[in-house]
């Protein structure tokens, strides 16, 4: 029994099957990818996780509770945070506040009135965003209006955060596309280090082989909907079928 | 007492709509109070003073000091007026404050100055509560009101339009609108007259259509009009785009009457005035000598003849300024004194009496009728009747007037 | 029955003003996303360049009639204006009478150069700005313009009446077997309506079948992207507001014989008609329109005395009372698109 | 100082300092000069700047931090101005119960209104609560006219009840407003040389109550609720999914609006015991819209200069006829004088919606922050010039060495 | 090493420098912040530029630059198209003028389909392949063409930005990372694509993470450093220097 257990999921848009009965099952503090053509569904299956889509059928338990029908932030403070495929932050906010937020949140709830405490005094939310971001390597930008960062930064903010709430899975969809080179090794390097010193499950969709071959224990790759193969990383890049559909020369 | 005047100048303060759609109205006020203070003051042709029955005035401002004047715009909202009525009581030392273009604004200025210990020397407002249940010590209204509109009104409509009649109200939602309702009704079903329906109309309402819609269905065969400005003029336009006006109902040709008649208002509606019935408190056109020297300043100075609005604020002022020689005292309580029960001619409406118990004028009252053919732009009304002013009185405590509480003037700090 | 059937008559002419209104706010706030607390104004505008028409063409001079005495006992000053003097009375007598329809194309090159100068001078600076800086200088706009307005014509209303061919009312009710007098309805006031009826159509119709709708629409939601593809979408979008400005005055031009205008009219409409746009739902034409229709029909109903007899005050708060109703039943009004002014 | 930062402790300082010394500011004119019409320190407009200055300081609670749009605030000042006018007719003159009450009243009204409107956002929550707002405002003027007094507005009357105070005073009038026998209309007037100035119990009273509720308005915008504010308004995706639930944020920010908004009608009503129904209109509730960004939105200080600037024209341009300025120019010759008379006067008098109509557009056009950015322009040229005297300074100093 | 191209020519490239597109001393700003600061580089006709570097380099400021985009604003230098100065013109103008942006976040526009957001670009002139041919090249576009083009996947959307641009006959095509968030296989599509689109004279620059296939694929390279340039040189040269590929590329 996985930590995220995905049975018989079918979701339609319109004419279009875009899942149709997925199964899958996330080992505890592993890391799981989710691989396959673009339009296979994959964001599709994420937004079924984390409630911004209701599936048509079939049921995702997280740590054997059902999780369909809730709302988002009910999911979060399940435990499930979510880096999107375009960069979702705070643009208006500071580094350091969009680092804050996911923090509070995980210490306080869903909501919580605090409108007369005082900002300084919450000293040990603040030390924690720093560490986040220096473990990010963006300590120097804490102070810079967020949406005017580039967008390899912003989506490394956006990592950050959801790392900053510990959660116990983290949903990644791409979450180094557009990153320089140098920063998705240190990305790999962090979640890696991260999944092994904390209790963190990781699920991720790239189209970047290299991050997913350094990183995935196991792979699934979608097709129009539905999985064609689950196996480990050594037999997905042999696999002919997923060769000529998918990977084509980069394998 | 307040604003005790200790140089040689006394400072009245004149409350008018300038903005918003009572402006012309508000603009034609101010014209009439700037008159009035010039003739005070010794300038000009003198106007009313010549004829006015009271000798007290000597054309040297008031009790020897030359009169000043602030203005503000009371934008037709009680809370502006208020504030524009205190700051002209705080900031500029006006002693007295006259103004107003609505029953509502007139009815809380008044309390206002009740309670700063200033008179209010009340402009247009017809409504029978200012002078009835809202009625102040400090408080004194020239113009006339609802109930003798309707009493004034009554005997014209019977004899025009005979005793047998169905009338269908449109009644404008808010207080004035409902005095008015119910004088008319009263006056006209004591004649005989049958009230078939009395329908609210919103006071933002612009277009009048559905409610105009369902009257020649109802039986009716007169429309009673209980709306005024631009509520009057939407109604009427409305009423007489459907027709009504060429129907016969019952055998009888369909009615409009408007029991409240504004000149400057009457224009906007046009063509659609003419032949209809409606009461005034004062026209241009009368021709007792008060008011051929009345229009004839006003006329003069401006270019064309003053509105109701403008005589009686202009008389308003007259009355204060007379009140204050006689009293010889500017304290509010020997002004109120000075005009409780006071008998006067020579301001354009006839013998007139302030009466002590509630601080209504009461004098002749002018039934018109939108003029056929009209020779300028002003001459929008005819004088059908002058109603005499013992037709129009009513005893003090008139149940539509009860309610209130006088209460004792006050002097203020 | 025929009550019912009045009050519908009734709610669609109201409800054609409405949609006419709204029509003009919403190509410039549903499309363009400018909130222009200004369109009152245009509207206000259209009614004023009738009553203009009908002063220029009764200019008029003095001659002085001995006979007569005016206010102050001189002789009358008699005025005859030009027009007559010079086509004779019966010709310019009938063009006087038609000065409202004429102002329609009166209107429409001022109203157009109007929005032009508007949109050139002052709002294409705003559509990137907030939405509440738009509010902002779109009312202090609307209020300069209303007192310019006030300043020349005065606060109190103009009568402009329609044609005399248009006077009286139709019986609707004769036509449909129903005893005579029980549904009437004004001649000008079906005009209005069938005039509405042209203009909405014409409008979609250039916006349906042109690609104009789609580059404007495509403007709004990403005005660089449009660039980017070579189109030079600041002169759509004057166009645009150039169109609703028309749309909005032509509105105003007809809506002058039924209720004289005044400087504070477009105020009066303001709130409405926002109102309307927002509950046909952002970026919605046909929902503007239906809107209008839907709005001025139940309040009509809603001004019905059987009506008013079980809720007191109803036809006070009825279009505030659907609006809310509309608004939480459907999360974007009638037929609004997604995303437009949600944020 | 207070749980603030430096730089907020000296914006309160000042702000204090400009209210408590505000009958001076206010009255920089001798009284008898012709400028004297400029002058605005007389207790009515002092109470109005800053009662209006606590309506949109609490209207920027909910627009600047969130950005939801509330075109109805006026409603929440309405029944706060009714609630406080009941009280005083009913219980007592006091006005304490009274602004208790009117923050009651308007704060569980905003309750119901924004758990209704705060389903919807962007232009339809702004239209929700206009609709809510213009329910109220023509039921008010109506069909409640006995709970409202309609048109005219609710009042004291000789008859009103009053359990815990005096129906009437000895002499016969109504019983005025008072904090605990301290009457709000008492003024003290000092005459300094040709000055004078008006020292008012009400205006102190309303003007400590504004700077409370300012200290709090800080507190709120740097404190972790004011964060959780801004994000909504930044990116309400990301919120949710951070695990927060944007709806009792916003509920709640609108609450302490609206509360703000029925303090300041609270106040208005026992500085001037009436409520009017208009103050509910939807003019009303454009106007806090207005002065909030006039002054500058999402700043701590810029709702409170918009609100001085609106009713600063509002009262002071729209006394300004004729008369006055004919006395204004009368030193010039004849031609001169009426000349200038005639190209003023549009502006003034009648005309001042017209000078208040070209202001927004001035400052929306060129300070698109509002009031606040041009004292920042000006502090920033000031620095600037600073600066430039400085390396001037060093580079005159240099030959010297 | 810092390799500047030589303008001692002249000023006026136009009239010197045989090449098609020229970029001269150009600066840019968002508001107040300083991003690119002078730069200038030459492109040659049907020739594939890449523009490489960091996060945050300042690539993508640079090509908005030059589409003439109204932010950032370039205050100085000047921007030559086939003897056409781009400098004065708006973004409209430039388009016409030849250039054809494809944006980094692909910017489909929302509220409209596939076909109209193709539809959308053939509106201006000069208009330039045909939707049947587009929908030849991308048929996952031609199954989805009445579909919300927003609701597309992520690479869906990218393909659609590309075709959008080839919709439109441009002399040049700026390609802000064309290959993220792809699966291999159409990254392998749209490599060959380029090609063909080179072969028939379209000129190129694009920007991309993965410099190893940008490299592979340019006739030349210009690396980017905090919007300076630090190198410029035929993309050969870049492969084999270690020292630019390990300090500003990390490969
Ligand atoms: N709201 C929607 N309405 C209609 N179709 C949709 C919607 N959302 C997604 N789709 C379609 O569903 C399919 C799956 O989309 P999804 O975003 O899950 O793909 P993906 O696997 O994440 O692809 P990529 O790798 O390109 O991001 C796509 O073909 C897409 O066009
Ligand atoms: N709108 C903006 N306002 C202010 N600064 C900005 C804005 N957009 C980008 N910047 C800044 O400009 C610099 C260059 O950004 P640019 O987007 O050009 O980088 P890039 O090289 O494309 O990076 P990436 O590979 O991450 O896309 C960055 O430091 C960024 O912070
Ligand atoms: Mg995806
Ligand atoms: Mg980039």
């Amino acid at each position: 029994m996985g930590i995220l257990e995905v049975k018989n999921v079918n979701k339609r848009f319109g004419g279009l099957q875009a899942l149709g009965d997925v199964n899958l099952s996330i080992r505890e503090n592993s890391c799981h990818a989710i691989i396959g053509p673009n339009g296979a569904g994959k964001s599709t299956l994420l937004n079924c996780l984390v409630g911004k889509l209701i599936p048509d059928t079939g049921s995702v338990l997280f740590d054997g509770q059902s999780v369909l029908g809730r709302t988002p932030y009910e999911i979060n403070q399940m435990g499930i945070s979510r880096v999107f495929q375009t960069p979702e932050i705070f643009g208006d906010l500071s580094v350091l506040e969009n680092m804050m937020i996911p923090i509070f949140a995980s210490r306080d709830g869903s909501f919580r009135m605090h409108a007369i405490e005082n900002m300084h005094n919450e000293k040990a939310v603040v030390e924690r965003a720093k560490q986040v971001l220096d473990e990010m390597n963006m300590l120097d930008k804490q102070h810079m209006h967020a949406a005017s960062m580039s967008r390899g930064d912003k989506r490394r903010l956006e990592i950050g955060m959801c790392l900053s709430q510990n959660p116990r899975l983290l949903l990644l969809d791409e979450p180094t596309a557009g990153m320089a080179r140098a920063d998705t090794n240190n990305t790999i390097d962090l979640l890696k280090q991260i999944k092994d010193e904390r209790d963190i499950t990781i699920a991720i969709i790239e189209h970047d082989m290299h991050v997913v071959f350094s990183l995935a224990e196991r792979i699934t790759v979608l097709a129009q909907g539905t999985p064609l193969v689950e196996d480990d990383p050594e037999n997905i890049k042999g696999h002919p079928k997923v060769r000529e559909a998918y990977l084509g020369e980069a394998a | 007492y307040t604003n005790e005047p200790t140089g040689g100048t006394v400072t009245l303060g004149f409350n008018v709509p300038q903005t918003g759609p009572y402006a012309d109205e508000g603009a034609d006020e101010l014209r009439a109070y700037e008159l009035a203070v010039e003739h005070l003051n010794g300038g000009g042709d003198g106007g009313l003073l010549n004829t006015f029955s009271s000798k007290a005035l000597k054309g040297n401002g008031i009790l020897g000091k030359k009169i000043e004047y602030v203005t503000g715009d009371t934008q037709t909202k009680s809370d502006a007026a208020r504030a524009s009525a205190r700051s002209m009581i705080e900031k500029d030392g006006a002693i007295m404050i006259t103004g107003g273009s609505s029953s509502g604004v007139a009815v809380a200025v008044q309390d206002l100055c009740q309670s700063a210990g200033v008179i209010f020397m009340a402009g247009l407002t017809h409504s029978n509560d200012t002078t009835g249940k809202d009625k102040k010590a400090n408080g004194f209204r020239h113009f006339f009101n609802a109930y003798m509109s309707g009493a004034a009104l009554a005997p014209v409509l019977a004899a025009q339009y005979g005793t047998d009649r169905k009338a269908y109200h449109l009644t404008a939602d808010y207080t004035w609108g409902w005095t008015q309702e119910e004088s008319i009704v009263a006056a006209t079903e004591a004649l005989g007259w049958e009230t078939v329906n009395t329908v609210l109309t919103p006071l933002a309402a612009t277009d009048f259509s559905s409610y105009i819609a369902p009257v020649l269905n109802s039986g009716a065969d007169v429309l009673v009009l209980n709306h005024y400005g631009g509520n009057m003029v939407n109604s009427l336009t409305n009423a007489v785009q459907f027709g009504l006006r060429e129907k016969i109902i019952n055998n009888k040709n369909f009615e409009i009457v408007v029991p409240l008649y504004s000149r400057l208002m009457a224009r906007g509606a046009g063509e659609n005035v003419k032949g209809i019935l409606g009461s005034t408190n004062w026209h241009w056109s009368l021709q007792d000598e008060a008011s051929k020297a009345f229009v004839k300043s006003f006329g003069t100075k401006y270019g064309f003849p003053p509105s109701q609005a403008a005589q009686t604020c202009y008389a308003q002022t007259l009355l204060y300024a007379d009140a204050c020689e006689r009293a010889g005292t500017f304290n509010p309580c020997g002004i109120a004194e000075a005009l409780e029960g006071f008998e006067f001619d020579g301001l354009g409406n006839g013998p007139t009496l302030y009466r002590a118990e509630d601080h209504q004028c009461f004098k002749d009252v002018l039934v018109v009728r939108g003029k056929e053919n009209p020779t300028s732009e002003f001459d929008v009304l005819e004088v059908v009747e002058v109603t005499p002013r013992a037709q129009v009185e009513y005893a003090h405590d008139h149940p539509m007037f009860a309610g209130g509480n006088l209460g004792s003037c006050n002097p203020g700090a | 029955m025929d009550a019912i059937i009045l009050q519908i008559l009734n709610g669609l002419d109201k409800g054609s003003a409405y949609a006419l209104i709204a029509l003009g706010l919403t190509l410039i706030f549903g499309t363009l996303g400018v909130v222009n607390f200004a369109h009152g104004a245009l509207f206000m505008i259209g009614a004023f360049c009738a009553v203009t028409l009908s002063r220029i063409l009764t200019l008029s001079f003095e001659t002085v009639d001995p006979t007569q005495t005016d206010f102050l006992g001189q002789p009358l000053k008699v005025k005859t204006t030009y027009i007559e003097a010079w086509f004779g009375p019966e010709f310019g007598g009938a063009m006087i009478d038609w000065a409202v329809p004429l102002a329609i194309l009166f209107a429409i090159p001022i109203m157009i150069a109007v929005g032009f100068i508007m949109e050139r001078g002052l709002i294409k600076h705003f559509y990137k700005r907030p939405h509440a800086d738009q509010i902002l200088v779109t009312f202090g706009l609307a209020i300069v313009l209303q007192e310019i307005i006030k300043a020349f014509y005065g606060a109190n209303p103009i009568p402009t009446p329609a044609p005399a061919a248009f006077k009286g009312s139709f019986d609707f009710g004769v036509l449909l077997g129903f005893e005579a007098n029980a549904i009437i309805y004004p001649y000008w006031r079906l005009v209005y309506f069938a005039f509405a009826a042209i203009i909405i159509g014409g409008v979609f119709a250039f916006l349906q079948f042109t690609t104009f709708g789609m580059v404007v629409r495509a403007g709004m939601a990403d005005r660089e992207t449009v660039g980017i593809l070579g189109i030079n979408i600041d002169k759509r979008f004057t166009i645009m507001f150039g169109l609703a400005a028309a749309v909005a005055g032509l509105a105003g031009v007809m809506y002058a014989p039924i209720n004289s205008p005044n400087y504070h009219m477009g105020m009066d409409f303001l709130v409405l008609s926002f109102v309307v746009v927002v509950v046909g739902g952002m970026g919605s034409l046909p929902g503007a329109v239906a809107a209008g229709f839907l709005l001025g029909i139940l309040e009509s109903f809603a001004s019905m005395n059987q009506v008013k007899s079980i809720f007191p005050g109803i036809d006070q708060i009825i279009i505030y009372l659907v609006a809310i109703i509309i608004l939480l039943t459907r999360p974007r009004g009638l037929l609004g698109r997604k995303g437009v002014m949600e944020d | 100082m207070l749980g603030l930062n430096n730089k907020d402790t000296l914006l309160l300082i000042i702000v204090a300092a400009i209210t408590l010394l505000a009958p001076f500011i206010l009255n920089p004119f001798p009284t008898q000069s012709a400028m004297a019409q400029f002058n605005a320190g007389y207790p009515d407009l002092m109470q109005r700047f800053v009662i209006f200055g606590i309506f949109a300081i609490g209207f920027n609670i909910l627009f600047g931090l969130t950005g939801y749009l509330s075109f109805g605030h006026a409603a929440f000042l309405g029944v706060g101005s009714y609630s406080a006018v009941w009280m005083f007719k009913l219980l007592s003159m006091n006005v304490i119960p009274a602004i208790l009450l009117a923050m009651l009243i308007s704060g569980l009204f905003a309750v119901l209104i924004g758990f209704v409107s705060l389903r919807r956002s962007g232009i339809y929550f702004s239209i929700l609560t206009l609709a809510f707002a213009q329910m109220s405002f023509n039921l008010a003027y109506s069909v409640l006219t006995p709970i409202t007094n309609g048109e005219t507005g609710l009042q004291l009357t000789l008859n009103d009840p009053r359990i815990l105070g005096q129906v009437t005073t000895a002499e016969g009038s109504i019983p005025v407003t008072s904090l605990f026998g301290l009457e709000m209309r008492s003024t003290y007037e000092m005459i300094f040389g040709p000055w004078s100035f008006q020292f008012n119990a009400g205006y102190y009273l309303c003007a400590i109550i504004m700077l409370l509720s300012f200290y709090i308005a800080i507190r709120i915008f740097r404190s972790p609720f004011g964060m959780m504010l801004r994000a909504i308004k930044s990116n309400q995706t990301r919120m949710s999914y951070t695990g927060l639930n944007p709806r009792p944020y916003t509920l709640a920010a609108f609450v302490i609006s609206g509360m703000y908004a029925g303090l300041a009608g609270g106040l208005m009503a026992s500085m001037d015991p009436l409520a009017g129904a208009e103050r509910m209109q939807w003019t009303a509730s454009g106007e806090v819209v207005l002065m909030t960004i006039l002054g500058g939105a999402g700043t701590l200080i810029g709702p409170i200069l918009g609100a001085g600037f609106i009713k600063y024209f509002e009262n002071i341009f729209s006394k300004i006829n004729d008369n006055i300025l004919h006395s204004w120019f009368a030193f010039m010759p004849d031609g001169f004088e009426n000349a200038l008379v005639a190209i003023v006067h549009p502006f003034v008098g009648k005309g001042w919606h017209l000078t208040l109509g070209i202001l927004f557009m001035l400052v929306v056009v060129f300070l698109p922050g509002g009031l606040v950015e041009a004292g920042q322009r000006v502090a920033k040229l000031f620095r600037r010039r600073k600066s430039e005297k400085t390396s001037d300074e060093s580079a005159q100093s240099k030959p010297a060495e | 090493m810092n390799v500047k191209p030589d303008f001692s020519k002249g000023r006026n490239l136009a009239e010197t420098a045989p090449a098609f597109l020229s970029v001269w001393d150009m600066h840019s700003y968002y508001g107040e912040s300083y991003i690119v600061q002078g730069i200038s580089f030459n492109v040659h006709e049907g020739e594939i530029l890449a523009l490489l570097g960091r996060n945050g380099a300042g690539k993508t400021t640079t090509l908005r630059s030059i589409a003439r985009v109204s932010s950032p604003q370039v205050t100085h230098g000047e921007i030559w198209l086939d003897h056409q100065p781009l400098h004065n013109m708006s973004s409209y103008q430039a388009a016409q003028a030849g250039i054809g942006l494809v944006p980094e976040d692909r910017r489909i526009i929302s509220g409209l389909t596939v076909e109209e957001n193709l539809q959308l670009a053939q509106i201006a002139p000069p208009i330039g392949w045909s939707l049947d041919r587009l929908y030849e090249l991308f048929p996952r576009l031609a199954e989805r063409r009445k579909q919300d083009g927003v609701t597309l996947s992520g690479g869906e959307q990218q393909m659609l930005a590309v075709a959008r641009a080839l919709a439109r006959d441009i002399k040049v095509l700026l390609l802000d990372e064309p290959y993220e968030g792809l699966a291999p296989v159409i990254v392998d599509e749209i490599e060959k694509t380029l090609r063909i689109i080179k072969e028939q004279g379209i000129t190129t620059v694009i920007v991309e993470q993965n410099a190893v296939r940008a490299l592979e694929l340019a006739d030349r390279a210009v690396i980017l450093d905090t919007g300076s340039i630090v190198f410029d040189a035929s993309a050969s040269e870049v492969l084999e220097n270690e020292s630019l590929r390990t300090e500003y590329l990390a490969i």
